[in-house]
């Protein structure tokens, strides 16, 4: 899976697909469910977005690190947290991947070094460069990716980090996931300079601009920047410009853009554009989408029951963990 | 017996641990080539290298971040922060990553780190280098906070906290640096987990930790002549409070003063009077009095300074109050 | 009506974009509504032909609220659903909880980790006196009235210097007593009980002259603060003595015998002025006698005081009452239901008693039992009064 | 100690032993346990009281010479 060269094979192709309706079909039962009380508090849905969690796990390894935004439902999936442990997760109940504790904007698993959904913009980019300096000091072979809204370039997190980060020349994949809105306010309305990818070299960070809503670029991209920090070359940025096709949050009446733009960018989303090219290129045969949207659609009905037959975390257990007694290991 | 100064208790602190252990690493502002501002770090670049030394740019966010994400990845990083008013440029990092992320993850992770800063007022540094903005800390639930007061503290209490598998914050005091004493050379252990009896007494309780601790043992002197017998205590954890030491004392002497260098308001202070209310109510014969720091931004002027802190005057004539009132 | 936020609590219907009978597909949009936060539109999560709007245009709809009839692809029209309300019985408005809790969250929540508030023992005798918490205290465990002591604190507090000089215990009777509303109540439960209980007696001479010997000797090394009373060390025999009969300590209810959860005994007090109280000593089998005499110097101060708790007047599994040293030297107990027993001990008077062959002169006192006999006999009964001599015979084991 | 004093002292005392009673009621000889109706714990509690007033401590022994007013001013006599 290294290197930065791409093989579009039949099974390649069909496995991006299928990640990315994975994804898709996840959100919109979790939409569902959130109007059936299921799930509570703020839930930020990922569709139109899809197509850059799963490019740019596709170029990491198990021993990379992953740190996430708290619209990461999609990126969990992509890295491969199981959709049972993420839903049980969001209904709040112990068997999901955080004890019910963390909810949709704190999803975590140790097992596949997936640190945190982030709820606060720009939070997670110091943690990926201690992450990498804590790898890099023991002598692992690890990036760090750490993915991140175009509203965590106002922050000064990102700022900061970017010059650590370069300063030490540390293995840092930053990924910003560019929707054009930070909530409900246009990036032009909040950056002096709306070229993202530009600001990185103001620190000495190669960065790229890419289709987000390509996976194919984006893996190709994520693949040649993973290839350089692994090569020593210290951090990369990589900009995504996507555009996300639902509301902000679920209670979002979407004052601040035009329904004109939004089916715009529908009919540029990655699932339609990538399913079209494969079926007028004949790179599928023709029940295979059909066969993986019906897997899809099992997997998440089945996530579903299983978070409906958890359980609650006993209320004895309140306090656990805000103490720990050891570091896990 | 050897006499060192705390600052000297607090170096070779830092040496033993890195010594001790290849995951320890420094960094912080200006801590390696300068040697720290208050020269704690002097040396150690030398020693260690600028691997495990490691001067950051002025980026509280970031490098108090780094050093989560790092103690995240298997280290075991001492971050240092030039004085606590600058802790606050951090504060998120602290609070909703560091105390947040092993309750949030359902326990998947903990954040073993230790941060280091200087606190509190006495040296004209004014406004925004002279708080003492520990109490703030103490409130919030999943960190461990240290206030090293004496050599042996200052001396001892960071291998426990490096061992601790939770984020502790260490205060250090500006005015103790320079103080010298003995350090005794057979105490070659502290606990991270007790407030200790400085002095015994059998009228009054007085309850203080950090820079304010000398000041209270000097006015226990100067009580001690007049023939009221305070029992001092050290706090020295600010979270997790051990109450059931300062809780006993106050049992036994039924009057209790408070020193805390932090505003009286939502103080830490208030938080020790509280909990004594909730435990030992019926005990008190007296109200509880605080000695805490004039409600002003610090000022500069030495005279406004010293008339805004604590001092053994103002403890012993709250003592005087609240064991003979008028 | 769907929860869109754990802040929406309802919604206005503005606009239905779809009618009865027409065909929706998954992810359609249906109908708009005016929240808090502006219109928002609602899909549907299911292909479905629509079969009635239920809820008008402005109507304003609680989350929950059934908002349409939808017909899923492949149901009959009998079983329709209703858009966004297909699990829902009844509508909880806005509630970001989950509605299913495994346990009541007081036990819990109410309590953090750092620090619990002591009990309070203090009895509030002192109305708004000003004490210290501490004075308070030890006041209350003297049996003192702050009313009655000077304060040398600020305002005239109390302090806990102001008690080293206090003495005895003060206490008032507590306003409104009334002596005959009190007989009345005497009245119906002794009638209760002569007319229900079908009691039986025992009585017995019980040389005291070991005991009260013991006492002296004990009490010649006490201060006059800790000295203790003959009262004493017969309510720690009766206690000691009902565990080995504990089917004279409890109650008769519903037709049946129900043992104490401990041996509690009502100590009758005489009120001056008439009356008759007898509130509870708890668990006397588990106290020293020094807590014995505090707990009665207590409960006699209180009672005289009118200063009782409730459950001191119910919680007592039998009756213990002394005539003291003025008495009759006999008594004829009669059982307070629904208790099944009553001891009565009468005055010591000095009388012949025979040890070893030859007469002394020694103090004797008569002890009297009243037991129900729906709940024991006298065989029963002969014990328990046995128990009580053994023990009073040997002072040091009590 | 006169029995003017002796009679104020016992008169506070019992004011917090048993209020409702009136030592004017009781003669100089007549047993105050009688004369007032004081069992036995009111009669300890009173020595107690007087104990602490006087500063005296009284062996039980002596406790029947403490019977009335009379007997109580010569007792704190000396």
């Amino acid at each position: 899976m290294s290197g930065d060269k791409l093989h579009l094979d039949h099974q390649t192709l069909l496995h991006l697909l299928a990640q990315m309706v994975r994804i898709r079909v996840f959100e919109r039962r979790c939409a569902e469910m959130y109007q059936r009380e299921k799930i509570r508090g703020f839930l930020h849905l990922y569709d139109g977005e899809e197509a850059i969690a799963v490019g740019v796990m596709e170029a990491l390894t198990p021993h990379d690190a992953v740190i996430a935004t708290y619209r990461e439902h999609g990126q969990a999936i992509a890295r491969g947290v199981p959709m049972t442990h993420l839903m049980a997760e969001l209904f709040g109940k112990v068997e999901g991947c955080c004890r019910g504790r963390g909810g949709s904007m704190h999803i975590f698993d140790r097992a596949r070094r997936f640190i945190g959904g982030n709820a606060i913009v720009g939070g997670g980019l110091p943690l990926a460069v201690g992450t990498a300096l804590g790898d890099r000091m023991q002598g692992r072979d690890a990036v760090s990716a750490c993915f991140f809204g175009e509203g965590a370039v106002d922050e000064g997190e990102f700022h900061e980090s970017l010059n650590l980060a370069a300063l030490w020349r540390l293995p840092v994949l930053f990924v910003c996931e560019n929707n054009y809105y930070s909530m409900g306010t246009a990036l032009a309305d909040a950056e002096s300079v709306t070229d993202i990818h530009a600001k990185a070299a103001g620190y000495g960070v190669a960065s790229e601009a890419v289709d987000g809503n390509d996976v194919v670029a984006v893996e190709l991209a994520a693949r040649r920047a993973v290839g350089a920090i692994r090569a020593g070359g210290g951090p990369q940025l990589l900009e995504c410009r996507t555009y996300r096709t639902r509301a902000h949050s679920m209670f979002d009446a979407q004052l601040y853009r035009d329904k004109a733009e939004v089916e715009a960018w529908k009919q540029r989303g990655p699932i339609l554009r990538f399913q079209t090219w494969l079926e007028s290129s004949h790179l599928v045969f023709d029940d295979e989408v059909a066969k993986l949207e019906a897997a899809a659609e099992e997997e998440v009905s089945a996530a579903i029951a299983f978070a409906e037959a958890g359980h609650f975390e006993a209320l004895e257990d309140l306090e656990r963990f805000v103490v720990m007694d050891e570091v896990p290991a | 017996m050897t006499v060192i100064t705390y600052r000297e208790a607090c170096k070779q602190a830092l040496r033993a641990a890195l010594v001790a252990d290849p995951r320890v690493f420094m960094m912080g502002e200006d801590i390696a080539a300068y040697g720290g501002c208050y020269a704690v770090s002097k040396g150690l670049l030398a020693e260690f290298g600028a691997e495990r030394i490691r001067d950051t740019p002025l980026s509280e966010s970031a490098f108090v971040g780094a050093g989560i994400g790092a103690a995240m990845a298997g280290m075991r990083p001492i971050v240092e922060i030039m004085t606590v008013n600058f802790s606050l440029l951090a504060l998120d990092q602290i609070m909703n990553n560091a105390a947040s992320i092993p309750h949030m993850s359902g326990g998947q992770f903990a954040v073993p780190l230790v941060i280091r800063m200087a606190t509190g007022a006495g040296r004209q540094l004014a406004a925004q280098h002279s708080h003492s903005l520990e109490g703030w800390y103490a409130h919030i639930p999943g960190l461990r906070i240290l206030a090293p007061a004496t050599i042996e503290d200052a001396r001892h209490m960071l291998a426990p906290a490096l061992a601790d598998p939770n984020p502790v914050l260490i205060f250090e005091h500006v005015m103790l640096y320079n103080v010298e004493a003995e350090l005794d050379e057979r105490i070659d252990a502290v606990d991270i987990t007790h407030a200790s009896i400085r002095r015994a007494g059998t009228d009054v309780t007085v309850v203080t930790y950090g820079g304010s601790l000398p000041r209270a043992l000097a006015a226990a002197d100067t009580l001690a002549a007049e023939g009221i017998a305070a029992e001092v205590i050290d706090l020295r954890v600010l979270r997790p409070l051990d109450m059931t030491t300062v809780a006993a004392s106050v049992a036994r002497t039924h009057r209790c003063v408070i020193v805390d260098e932090g505003w009286k308001s939502g103080s830490l202070a208030a938080e020790v009077c509280a909990r004594l209310v909730e435990m030992v109510f019926y005990e008190l014969d007296a109200p509880i009095a605080r000695v805490c720091s004039a409600e002003v931004p610090m000022p500069y002027a030495a005279h406004l300074e010293q008339a805004a802190l604590p001092n053994a005057g103002r403890i012993v004539a709250a003592v005087r109050q609240v064991v003979r009132p008028a | 009506m769907p929860s869109l936020g754990p802040d929406m609590e309802s919604a206005r219907v503005i606009e239905w974009l779809v009618k009865p009978g027409d065909t929706l597909h998954r992810g359609d949009v249906i109908v708009v509504v005016e929240t808090d936060k502006g219109a928002i539109e609602i899909e549907v999560f299911e292909d479905a032909v629509v079969e009635a709007l239920i809820a008008p245009l402005d109507a304003e709809l609680v989350v929950g609220a059934v908002m349409a009839r939808l017909r899923v692809a492949g149901e009959s029209g009998t079983d329709a659903r209703a858009v966004a309300a297909t699990e829902r019985v009844e509508p909880t408005v806005s509630s970001p909880a989950p509605a299913v809790a495994p346990a009541p969250p007081s036990a819990v929540i109410a309590q953090d980790s750092v620090g619990t508030p002591a009990a309070s023992s203090a009895v509030a005798s002192a109305g708004h006196r000003r004490a210290s918490p501490a004075a308070r205290k030890r006041a209350a465990g003297l049996g003192v009235d702050l009313a009655g002591v000077s304060g040398s604190g600020p305002g005239g507090a109390v302090l806990l210097a102001d008690l080293a000089a206090v003495s005895a215990p003060r206490v008032k009777r507590a306003g409104g007593f009334d002596a005959a509303a009190m007989r009345r109540v005497i009245g119906a439960a002794m009638a209760r009980s002569k007319r229900e209980i079908p009691h039986y007696y025992l009585g017995q001479k019980i040389s005291m002259a070991s005991a009260l010997r013991w006492l002296r000797q004990a009490n010649e090394s006490r201060t006059v603060e800790a000295r203790l009373l003959p009262a004493v060390l017969l309510l720690r025999a009766v206690g000691l003595a009902l565990r080995r009969t504990p089917t004279l300590n409890g109650f008769y209810e519903n037709g049946a015998f129900r043992a104490g959860d401990g041996i509690h005994i009502g100590w009758a007090v005489a009120l001056r002025g008439g009356g008759l109280v007898a509130p509870a000593i708890h668990d006397v089998d588990k106290k020293s006698l020094d807590e014995l005499m505090t707990g009665l110097r207590d409960v006699v101060m209180r009672a005289r005081g009118g200063a009782l708790r409730g459950s001191e007047l119910v919680d007592a599994t039998v009756t213990v009452t002394s005539l003291g040293e003025r008495g009759a030297d006999t008594v004829l107990p009669i059982i307070h239901p629904p208790q099944v027993a009553m001891i009565g001990f009468g005055r010591v008077v000095e009388r012949p008693w025979a040890v070893a062959g030859q007469v002394e002169v020694q103090p004797v006192i008569g002890v009297s039992l009243a037991a129900d006999h729906r709940v024991s006999d006298g065989h029963l009964g002969s014990q328990l009064l046995a128990d009580i001599e053994r023990l009073l015979n040997a002072p040091e084991t009590l | 100690m006169n029995e003017q004093q002796i009679r104020a002292m016992v008169a506070d005392a019992l004011a917090g032993i048993a209020p409702e009673v009136d030592l004017d009621t009781a003669g100089a000889d007549q047993d105050l346990r009688q004369a007032l109706d004081l069992d036995s714990m009111d009669f300890l509690n009173l020595v107690i009281a007087l104990s602490q007033r006087t500063g005296r401590a009284v062996p039980e022994a002596d406790y029947p010479r403490l019977f009335t007013l009379a007997g109580m001013a010569a007792y704190f006599a000396h």
